[in-house]
Parts: C-alpha cells; sequence; structure tokens
C-alpha cells in the first residue's frame, strides 16, 4: 500500500512541478519525477510478498512464489523511452537558451498558456 | 491562481487514481500471462531470466521499439543540435590521477559492459544496461581527456550495423520459421552462457547499439554551441 | 511490522523529500542532484520489490546518464532559476 | 508477404541511411522512395486479403495473449496503405524541398516516423501501441524543430512537454489495467475488461482520452497543433495531417471501441467534436499566416471526424474514414502548394501572397484545387465524405450537429476563399524567378489526380470502407481473430 501512495505523490509531485514551474530544466526534472513514479507504481503492481525475483538462478525455485516479471519488462522499456525524451527535450532547451539566452518560460513568446 | 488550480487539478487525480489504486490487491502472486511466462520461460524460450525472455522473447518487438526509440532520440538530437562548424568540447583537462586512473579504469567498464549484456540471459542485466555502462565509461574518458575524441564514423557504422543485424534476425526468423523475431536456434542446456538461441544474439547486437548511441549522444550534446 | 517495513517507509518518505527538493531548488545543479537521489532511493527500492534487472537500469540510466544529461544542459545554459 | 513488412523495411531503412550516407547523398534520397515503392507493392498484395479476412500476424511465435500480435484486418489495410501512399508523395515533395542539412538525419526521422505510424495502426497490443505511440512523437518532436529556428524550437517543445504529458496519461492507463486484467492483448482486454469495477474503468476511460487526444487533435489539447504544423517544414505539416493524426484517432477509436463501448462514451465523442470543430473553424478565421490557418483547418476536419465516429453508427464510421482518406489527401495538397506559396513570396504571411496566382499559375492552381476540395464543393472527393457523414447523422436523428456541421463549412468557406481571392485577384507584386521544383509538382499533380478520381468515383473507396467500418465496429470479430 505505501508503494501506491509514493509513486501517486510522486506523480503528484512531477506534475506539480511541470503545471506551475517557469522554469524549463525544472519543468523537464518533473517530467522526469512523474516517470520515476509511474515505473514504482508498475514494479509494485508486479510485486508479490515474499517473493523472489523472477530469475531461476538455483534449482527449487518456485515459479508460483515469483514477482511478476512482466512489470519489470515494461518498466525496462519505460525507462530507455523515458530517458530518450530527456534527451530530446534538454537537446531544445539548449536550441531555446541560444535564440533566447534565457529558461524562465514567460519570457519565451509562444510557450506561454 | 495558476498554483490553486494546478493544486485542485492535482488533488482530484490523486484522489481519483488512489480510490482505483486502493481496488487492486497488493501483493498476490501473479496471474493472468504473468504467471504463464513464469511457468514457461525455460520450456519456451530457454532462458533463466524470465525478465529477459520477456523483454527479448516475448515482447521482443517491443525491444525492437526501445531501440528504435534511442536510435531516434540519438538522431533527433542530432538534427536538433546540428552546427556546420564541429566545436570542441569545453572542458578542461583533469588531473594527472584522474586521467591515469581513468585509463585503468576504463577498459575494466567497458569489460563490465560487455559482461552484462553477454550475460543478460543469465542473470540481472542485458543489452540496455551494458550499453549505458559502456557509455558512462566513455564519458569518463571525455572528463579526463581533452583530446579524446571518438571515432564518428565508426560509432555510426556500429549503430547501424547492429540495428540492421537485429531487423535481420527478425526476418529470419520469419523466414527460417514462421514468424518475425521468432527464436530460431536452438535453446541448449538452461543457465549455461551458449544458450537461449537468439536472445544473447539479440542482446549482444543491442549491447553495442545502445552503447554507441549513448557514445554519440554525449558526444553531440557536449560538443554544441558555446 | 518488520524491520523491512520500517526500512521501505523511511525510503519511502526520503524519496518525496528528495523530489520536492529536486522541485523547489533554485540551484539547479542542487535540483538535479536531487532528482539523481529520487533515482538512486527507487533503484534501492526496486531492489526490496525483487526486481534486479529494473534496479540496475535505473542505477544505470536513471543514475548516471539522465543525471549526466541534465548536468551537461545545465552548463551549457544557466544554473540558477530567476 | 507478411503485414510485419510495414514495420520492418522502414525501420531497416532508417539503420541503413547512415551506411548509405558514406557512399552517396543522393543514395540517402533515393532509399526512402524506394522503400516506400515496395510497402505500396506490400500493401496491394495484402490489401485484398486483409479486407476479406483479418490477418493476425504473430511475433516470435508465441500465441496469443503471450506474445505481440499484429491485427491487419480491413480497417488497418485501409490506413496502412494510406499511410503508405502520404508518405510516398511526401517524399517526393520533400525530395527537392528539404536542402538544409542535415538531410540524412531528415530522412532518418522520417522513415522512423513510418514504422511508428504503420505500428500504431497495425499492433495489437497495448503497451506495444505506447512504444510505436511514443516512437511517432520523438520522430516529430525532432521534425519540428528540424529548422532549428528559434520559433520551430518553441513549437516543438511545447509540443514535447503536452506530448510526455499525455505518454504519462497512457502509462499510468496501461499500468492499471494490467493491474486488473493481467494482459495487455488488446482482444484479451476487451474480453476481461468487463469484470473491471465502473469507476475504474471511468477513470482508464479518461487517462485514454487523454493521452490519446493530445495526438488526435481533441478540444482542449490540441494547443500544441497550431504552432507545431505552421513552424515545421511544409512536408512535415502533411506528415502530420496526413500520417500522426489519423493514426493517432485510429488507435483512440479502436480502444474506445473495444474497451468502452457506450452510449454515454459516445455521445461524450460527439460533443466533444463539435466543440473541437468549432472552435478551430473560428480560430482558422482569424489567422495571418497560412500554414497557421491550415493548422486550425485540419483540428476543425478532425473534429468533423471525430463527430461522425461519435455517432457510432456504421453508416457514420463510414463516413468518418473516408473522411479521412480525403483529409489526408486534401491537406497534405493544400501544405504542400503551400509549402511553395510561402517560400516563393518569402513570408508566412497570408497577405504576402497577393497576385501570386499570376506569377506561379501552377502552385496556386494547385492551392486553390485543395481548397475548393477541403471545403466540399462537389465535383472533388471532400463533398462525398461530408455529404455522407451530414446524411448519417441525420439518420441518427441528430439535427444540430447537422446544422453546426453546415455552419462551420460556411465559414472554411470564407477564410479558404479568403485566401484564393488573394492568389488570383489581387496585383501582382514582385515576381520570383525560382521555379517549384518537377518533383514537388509531381507530388501534388498525383494528389491532385488521386482527389478527382475519388471524386467522380466515390465508390472506388467506399466499398473499401464497408468492411473497415464493420472491422472498427465488431468487436466480437476483433475478439475471435485476435485470440484466435
Amino acid at each position: 500500500m505505501i508503494y501506491y501512495a509514493t509513486s501517486i505523490l510522486l506523480i503528484l509531485i512531477g506534475m506539480y512541478a511541470v503545471l506551475v514551474k517557469k522554469n524549463l530544466i525544472k519543468i523537464v526534472i518533473g517530467l522526469s519525477i512523474v516517470d520515476n513514479g509511474i515505473h514504482l507504481l508498475l514494479i509494485a503492481i508486479g510485486y508479490v510478498k515474499d517473493g523472489t525475483a523472477p530469475i531461476f538462478s538455483k534449482p527449487g525455485l518456485q515459479a508460483s512464489q515469483m514477482v511478476d516479471p512482466v512489470p519489470q519488462a515494461l518498466v525496462l522499456t519505460a525507462i530507455v523511452i523515458g530517458l530518450a525524451v530527456t534527451a530530446v527535450a534538454l537537446s531544445l532547451i539548449i536550441r531555446l537558451y541560444d535564440h533566447h539566452k534565457t529558461l524562465n518560460i514567460n519570457k519565451i513568446r509562444k510557450l506561454k498558456w | 491562481m495558476r498554483k490553486v488550480i494546478a493544486i485542485l487539478l492535482l488533488f482530484i487525480i490523486g484522489y481519483y487514481s488512489l480510490d482505483v489504486l486502493l481496488k487492486i490487491p497488493f501483493g498476490e502472486s501473479a496471474g493472468g500471462v504473468g504467471k504463464h511466462y513464469l511457468e514457461s520461460t525455460i520450456k519456451e524460450t530457454g532462458a533463466v531470466n524470465s525478465v529477459t525472455a520477456i523483454v527479448v522473447s516475448y515482447r521482443g518487438f517491443d525491444t525492437l521499439g526501445e531501440v528504435t526509440v534511442l536510435f531516434l532520440a540519438a538522431t533527433g538530437l542530432g538534427a536538433i543540435l546540428y552546427d556546420k562548424k564541429a566545436k570542441k568540447r569545453a572542458l578542461q583537462n583533469a588531473s594527472v590521477i584522474v586521467k591515469t586512473s581513468s585509463k585503468i579504469i576504463y577498459p575494466l567498464i567497458a569489460l563490465l559492459g560487455a559482461y552484462v549484456f553477454v550475460h543478460g540471459h543469465l542473470t540481472p542485466g542485458g543489452g540496455f544496461q551494458g550499453g549505458a555502462i559502456i557509455a558512462t565509461g566513455v564519458l569518463l574518458m571525455f572528463i579526463s581527456y581533452r583530446s579524446f575524441e571518438t571515432n564518428h564514423k565508426a560509432l555510426s557504422i556500429i549503430e547501424s550495423l547492429a540495428g540492421m543485424t537485429f531487423v535481420t534476425i527478425g526476418f529470419a526468423g520469419l523466414i527460417y520459421g514462421t514468424s518475425f523475431l521468432q527464436n530460431i536456434l536452438p535453446f541448449g542446456i538452461p543457465g549455461e552462457l551458449f544458450s537461449a538461441g537468439i536472445i544473447p544474439l539479440i542482446y549482444i547486437a543491442v549491447g553495442f547499439k545502445v552503447g554507441a548511441e549513448l557514445t554519440a549522444l554525449l558526444d553531440n550534446l557536449l560538443k554544441t554551441i558555446k | 511490522m518488520n524491520w523491512l517495513t520500517i526500512v521501505v517507509v523511511i525510503l519511502s518518505i526520503v524519496l518525496i523529500i528528495a523530489a520536492v527538493f529536486a522541485v523547489y531548488q533554485k540551484d539547479l545543479l542542487l535540483a538535479v542532484i536531487g532528482t539523481s537521489a529520487v533515482s538512486v532511493v527507487l533503484s534501492v527500492l526496486f531492489y526490496i520489490l525483487q526486481a534486479p534487472d529494473v534496479a540496475l537500469t535505473e542505477a544505470a540510466i536513471g543514475v548516471a546518464l539522465t543525471t549526466i544529461i541534465f548536468v551537461i544542459t545545465i552548463k551549457k545554459t544557466k544554473r540558477f532559476e530567476e | 508477404m507478411s503485414p510485419v513488412h510495414f514495420i520492418a523495411i522502414p525501420l531497416f531503412a532508417a539503420f541503413l541511411i547512415p551506411l548509405a550516407g558514406k557512399v552517396s547523398k543522393e543514395l540517402v534520397k533515393i532509399i526512402p522512395g524506394l522503400v516506400l515503392l515496395y510497402l505500396s507493392f506490400v500493401s496491394v498484395t495484402l490489401f485484398p486479403i486483409g479486407t476479406h479476412h483479418p490477418v493476425v500476424e504473430i511475433i516470435a511465435g508465441f500465441k496469443p495473449p503471450f506474445g505481440i500480435t499484429l491485427y491487419y484486418g480491413a480497417i488497418a489495410a485501409f490506413l496502412t496503405t494510406l499511410i503508405t501512399l502520404i508518405g510516398f508523395v511526401i517524399w517526393l515533395y520533400s525530395y527537392k524541398f528539404i536542402i538544409r542539412e542535415p538531410i540524412e538525419k531528415y530522412y532518418m526521422l522520417f522513415m522512423m516516423l513510418i514504422t511508428g505510424s504503420t505500428g500504431i495502426v497495425l499492433t495489437g497490443d497495448i503497451f506495444n501501441l505506447f512504444v510505436f505511440f511514443e516512437i511517432t512523437s520523438i520522430a516529430a518532436y525532432s521534425l519540428t524543430a528540424f529548422l532549428r529556428d528559434r520559433d520551430g524550437a518553441e513549437a516543438a517543445f511545447k509540443y514535447l512537454l503536452i506530448g510526455s504529458f499525455a505518454s504519462t496519461f497512457f502509462l499510468l492507463a496501461i499500468a492499471i489495467i494490467y493491474a486488473n486484467v493481467h494482459t495487455l492483448n488488446l482482444a484479451d482486454i476487451a474480453v476481461k475488461i468487463q469484470d473491471v469495477p465502473v469507476t475504474t474503468r471511468l477513470f482508464v476511460l479518461i487517462l485514454f482520452l487523454i493521452g490519446l487526444g493530445i495526438e488526435s487533435e481533441m478540444f482542449p489539447l490540441n494547443g500544441w497543433a497550431p504552432d507545431a504544423y505552421s513552424q515545421a517544414p511544409s512536408p512535415v505539416g502533411a506528415v502530420f495531417g496526413g500520417i500522426v493524426v489519423k493514426a493517432a484517432v485510429y488507435s483512440l477509436m479502436r480502444i474506445i471501441f473495444l474497451m468502452f463501448n457506450s452510449h454515454d462514451v459516445l455521445h461524450f465523442l460527439l460533443v466533444m467534436g463539435i466543440i473541437t470543430m468549432l472552435i478551430a473553424e473560428m480560430s482558422a478565421m482569424k489567422q495571418q499566416q497560412i500554414k497557421r490557418m491550415l493548422a486550425f483547418s485540419s483540428i476543425g476536419q478532425m473534429g468533423l471526424v471525430i463527430i461522425a465516429f461519435g455517432i457510432g453508427t456504421e453508416p457514420s464510421v463510414r463516413a468518418a474514414m473516408f473522411q479521412m482518406f480525403n483529409h489526408a489527401l486534401i491537406k497534405s495538397l493544400l501544405f504542400f502548394s503551400a509549402g511553395y506559396l510561402v517560400f516563393h513570396s518569402g513570408s508566412k504571411k497570408i497577405s504576402a501572397l497577393d497576385g501570386l496566382g499570376h506569377d506561379k499559375p501552377i502552385t496556386s492552381f494547385f492551392f486553390a484545387f485543395g481548397a475548393l476540395a477541403i471545403i466540399g464543393l462537389p465535383p472533388f472527393s471532400g463533398f462525398w465524405s461530408k455529404l455522407y457523414i451530414l446524411l448519417s447523422i441525420a439518420d441518427a436523428g441528430l439535427m444540430v450537429p447537422v446544422v453546426l456541421i453546415l455552419i462551420s463549412s460556411i465559414i472554411e468557406a470564407v477564410y479558404y476563399l479568403r485566401v484564393v481571392s488573394r492568389l488570383y485577384f489581387y496585383k501582382e507584386e514582385a515576381t520570383d524567378v525560382r521555379r517549384t521544383p518537377v518533383s514537388g509538382l509531381i507530388a501534388m499533380g498525383i494528389l491532385t489526380v488521386v482527389i478527382l478520381l475519388v471524386g467522380f468515383y466515390p465508390n472506388l473507396i467506399l466499398n473499401w470502407m464497408t468492411p473497415a467500418a464493420a472491422d472498427l465496429l465488431n468487436k466480437a470479430s476483433y475478439i475471435k481473430f485476435g485470440l484466435f
């Protein structure tokens, strides 16, 4: 239960940063926090009480006593996608800074909302 | 004003998502597809690590997409930060101690990365993790040596070839088996290095590709403007 | 309540504090360190949740690479939030 | 021959292009064209099979719901063919239009965007859909900023911000679905989601509406679109209007019809569609820049499509698909011609276009042609789809949407004709000696011919729309074939 609460809190904190913060890099930080929250949520969904990691590394491990591997596989993919989006976002920020010499969203005409 | 609206909105989202999540039982044993994967990983894929089996075999198509996403990020970053005049990195030369130690550590990091992606089907880790580790090693060299240059041509060739290898393995499955990305090689004995059919092959390709991509990405970021 | 639960509770609190710190800190470099702290704690939590693969990925990508590209960007732009 | 070619071949090409660039610069430009030609060949061979009987392709040899499947039914056949066709003309147009380095990267991004959008259309797995969505979006963000000017970077960042927010919601929805039904296969989810508590389903629906509605340009989530369309290079505007939005709308509709098929949801769509359409058309009226105007018009047209889907009857869905087809063709034509009009006049402003009709008769003709077609005048294809949409709405007994659509068509006519009249009835100012390249003209010519042909023989397309509409509406058959 605590995992669910933590992950939702993380998502909300990240979203708050995206919605309220004026600094471009802060907004991207917010996005990555949201991503982290969802990853935690997914892993928590797959957790099995007293389960073991889904690797048959030694004999005698029971499949029924293992945590669900699917969310883990999804999170692996999602982490890489998050990195890709962050990289593109940051490169855009470098471009924007080059043009505007500021990271403040209010001083960049089109980004006001 | 904006803050108030944002907080209100977030409160609503938070309330409803908690409400929905509390209905999900926590910690119960895996059901549905997860259960099936756990029970038949070894039989159907020959891999010991069922996360790897899912990532590379059951949901191998996602991984192809994932590789594409990284490739896309490297390409997009290159396009966005493109500059006719190649710039030098603006980092200072590090001290002798850092230089010497990074020279020693760098091959070890690369080796660790390679180990991680070769053993993806046996231990935690795999192509993405291994590739990321290798890229961090190269970054260490970037930081310590001002003049350390990666061979761009070689990097982009590795990137391309590794990507094409992945797709080709996929088509081989279609040609020699029945479906795209099908595991057509023998599984061998589960738990050994040479087992699990195409899984290690794919992870090696992914490892090379991710390593090259992330290196190119870092190099691009470090070199542009200012 | 066993010891693992207590560890998890403490880690969760650290996680939230690090996230809030990352959002509120005016110095972007420190804020990025806050996000990487979030990633470190997450990676430990993933390990506790029996997901070593994800923990390794989060450590390699979330902690190392994401932080590095943030730091590079901050170096190329501005360090302090206005 | 199998549907996986649609995804794997462009991807292979994207990996190949940097290698080809080492050999020759010209090869970089030719490869995407060859790939798209090959894909149209695949389309032609698979199309009759897919419309007749859905082809379900298994990936990696695991039966659904354990492996990922591709579902190539009538609607997927239609949309992949459309994407291939539009992709091909966009390539032709780009051949001479994109002269700014890095050309190599442009084509790589373009190829991956094709991969992503065909993937969205074909995949039968919800997480795979997410992955392809991200591929399409990241390619779109990068292409928006391709010119690297100030406005382009701003538009791309705005797009990225809203897009990442959307994908966050999408991922959250997937997490909640997986937690409840423990499966990721779309058909399997459609079966099992019936047992999920209503509040959970509602929450998931809202998440999907936000996540996919952003790319589908639904109100109020379309703030990114005008900037992205107008700041990106012109062929990329056509990519958005012709490929990305179509794929996104399809995936949204597929999910709604599979998982949340109820009258309330459809009514909600109807209302959102109407609001989207009206606001967009009125905003288009006020625009000073031609590409922004086209962008708002595009949003308005998508509103119309969403209205037609929201009616949810077989004829209306058929008409909606037909409208999607027409809009993809016509909007691409408009973006192509506008691209060269802007290029020749040297300004993005509508007021700068005065008298270009005399100086650049062919390009202007194409623009005027596209304008008349999109308004929905009789001999053009746009007329038929609009007519069928109106008829199907009237059949459903709803008169208010009919009136509103007619009003918005009038608004549309006003602002398009305003531009056309500027082209022809104003005094010529300066002449531009540069000529529109032949490849661009051929691209526009192909679109014109298809629009006219479909305008005269609407049944050519409409006959294929019937199985497509059935494919979307018939949940039982999707489940049957999707799960074997």
